[in-house]
């Protein structure tokens, strides 16, 4: 077993948590309270990252129901926090296949698929390293683009003596060559995206509600269900996401429950909703709401994973 | 260009301009540097929150320190590449005029002979659009559009066609040489946009979704 | 600019620089100031008719000279108000970063314009990962990017690289513009990773099993 070392003993630097350049200008940050961590959301990923506090430990379902609070509180004041929501993706995600490495019999690694699944966490590990880090780059560019700025070139018409003196134009272009370029660039823009297709990624688009139906019918059929077999299925991340994303939406319902014999035992999800007249219909109200018209947040993109069509 | 000469400093953001190294002197010369058209003293004195006595002052100082005056300018007391002159009642800094000869052969040597697509569609812009302000043009475009429009200006296809009586903007236009370029009479003869957009009859409705 | 910088100039235009006050060095300021966009040594050579290697030598003696060094510069020895740099693989004159309250208020560009983190994020693996297709940034940034990734061609800071041969998708890198608003030479100036990214050399392979 190689184990996490060589990433995970490395200090994950506080100070890769550059200045950002908020667009509100107001530094806000999305604190977690559990039993036995209470802190920022980065710094909790920090810690489990050298394993000062184990994966299995956190309630994972409790972190991410207090983000979902902190969300809707933002949104009651009237600010999003995409930035930091589309950030939490990533998070939820990277926790989640974290949680599921950790799950395994510890100590005794059998078949390959354990190997597999150990090595998975490594890259998991390494993922997450990867993402602050560029995260920590771009603080630095941020700064250097800031302190750059406050330097102006010097570019000056040119006085009429010498603008004469420039080479002939070359001019190829035919009169319909130059409407067609007029045409292409009056055509109008498509508009600030307050809601980001997904068609450029291979990734087919997922549907937290849909996912979140499939879940309800498999707990009320097949009975308890551990975590991983729920997703064993998944065809990639974000279908993971999602259903991560509607169990949780779920267990906010109140039609699921989840129970967890120890700290290193398996989650383990049960139906506890009717055993008919539910539907998905209702879940995920907060995601279809999602309005914010400020220019500012052109760069939104987070209600594209939930939002389903 | 600073919209008003009051000396009252918008945004209170009067710099303690004592306290940097060169001090308002080397303030001054940083304006008179990058500004791309004349900047008066008036103008001056209000950026710098300093009287306009005391802009004129330094601007002589800085002239005489180019000119080579007093040893001040090259450790041997040369006159500068560069000179402060005022034309219009306005200050800026111009190549000095003996080195015309080297200025004239660096820009006959100019690469770009040849438009860019920006600088293309940013013509495009102007020439069914006309007159039109830089404004609309950057939000048309949806980029910063100074330094094309610049090139444009500098290649005699475009002209300041006046000012927008709302907003007092510069408005822009396209010139004869624009036409001789292009190979038509006149503006009328420019192709219809229609073709190229189909269903976009009124595009002067769109002008201001186009951003 | 031409690339030979044989003697024989075009209407035989060679001016003897060095009889001119001011010399070479004057003559290459005059020529700084009609740029507008960076110079590379060799474009200055060629324009002035003297080796390259003098062009460099006297472009840093410019440089300390309106940084202040020895006395050279303002009488007492102060910075001026400008400064000159090389970036982006050529040199040219900027206002001095100091005095940016007094100078933005004369210049239409707002260079102070931030960008989101979500921007400076995808920008930051642009960099680092270029030429790279939007799917890839997606998956290291682990969200959508497609409206971040418009914004930065449309700022200009980045722009379209042709197509990954494999999968036909297009690819992305940066601008020389970028370059030029982070003050470097070259994206080999960019901060190292490593720092940021302990114990992981082999984060190519990292990529594809990200999503």
């Amino acid at each position: 077993m190689n184990g996490p070392g060589p990433v995970a003993d490395q200090p994950l630097e506080p100070a890769a948590q550059a200045p950002q350049a908020l667009p509100r200008g107001k530094q806000r940050s999305f604190e977690v309270t559990l039993d036995n961590f209470s802190g920022p959301f980065d710094l909790l990923l920090g810690l489990i990252a050298k394993h000062e506090m184990d994966i299995t430990e956190i309630a994972l379902a409790k972190v991410t129901d207090e983000f979902i609070s902190y969300i809707r509180r933002l949104r009651r004041d009237g600010e999003w926090a995409l930035d930091e929501a589309s950030e939490f993706l990533v998070m939820a995600a990277t926790l989640l296949d974290l949680k599921a490495a950790k799950l395994l019999p510890s100590g005794e690694v059998e078949s390959e698929e354990d190997i597999a699944l150990l090595e998975a966490r490594d890259l998991l590990f390494a993922r997450l390293l990867q993402y602050k880090a560029f995260k920590g780059i771009a603080g630095l560019l941020s700064r250097q683009l800031a302190e750059e700025g406050q330097r102006y070139p010097r570019q000056v018409p040119l006085e009429p003596q010498f603008a004469a003196l420039l080479p002939e134009l070359v001019w190829r272009t035919s009169p319909q060559d130059f409407a067609a370029l007029a045409a292409k660039a009056l055509q109008p823009k498509p508009p600030a995206p307050t809601e980001v297709g997904l068609s450029h990624l291979h990734a087919p688009k997922v549907s937290v509600r849909e996912q979140a139906g499939i879940i309800a019918s498999r707990l009320r059929a097949a009975g308890p269900q551990t975590f991983g077999v729920l997703t064993a299925d998944a065809e990639g991340t974000l279908v993971v996401v999602a259903r991560f994303l509607a169990l949780l939406e779920l267990f906010r319902a109140a039609v699921v429950a989840f129970d967890q014999q120890s700290p290193l035992a398996e989650l383990t999800v049960r139906w506890t909703g009717p055993e008919s007249a539910w539907s998905a219909e209702r879940l995920g109200e907060e995601y279809d709401n999602a309005e914010y018209d400020d220019a500012e947040y052109d760069d939104a993109e987070y209600d594209e994973v939930p939002e389903g069509h | 260009m600073a919209e008003d000469a009051s000396p009252a400093v918008p945004d209170g953001a009067a710099p303690d301009l004592e306290s940097l190294p060169g001090g308002v002197k080397a303030a001054l010369e940083a304006v008179l540097m990058v500004i791309d058209e004349p900047a008066t003293e008036a103008e001056l004195a209000a950026a710098l929150g300093v009287p306009a006595e005391q802009v004129r002052q330094l601007l002589h100082q800085l002239q005489a320190e180019y000119d080579g005056a007093g040893g001040a300018s090259g450790a041997d007391g040369a006159p500068r590449g560069f000179e402060l002159r005022s034309i219009a009642g306005g200050w800026r800094i111009f190549s000095r005029g003996d080195f015309a000869p080297v200025v004239s052969r660096f820009v006959r040597e100019d690469r770009t002979a040849r438009l860019t697509q920006a600088a293309l569609e940013t013509l495009a812009v102007i020439a069914y659009r006309q007159p039109v302000p830089r404004a609309r043009i950057s939000a048309i475009r949806g980029v910063n559009v100074d330094s094309v429009v610049r090139t444009l200006l500098q290649r005699g296809l475009i002209a300041e066609a006046g000012t927008d009586p709302e907003s007092g903007a510069v408005l822009y236009r396209t010139t004869s040489y624009f036409l001789e370029r292009l190979g038509i009479g006149s503006i009328s003869e420019l192709p219809e946009l229609a073709p190229h957009l189909p269903g976009l009859e009124h595009l002067g409705d769109l002008d201001d979704l186009a951003r």
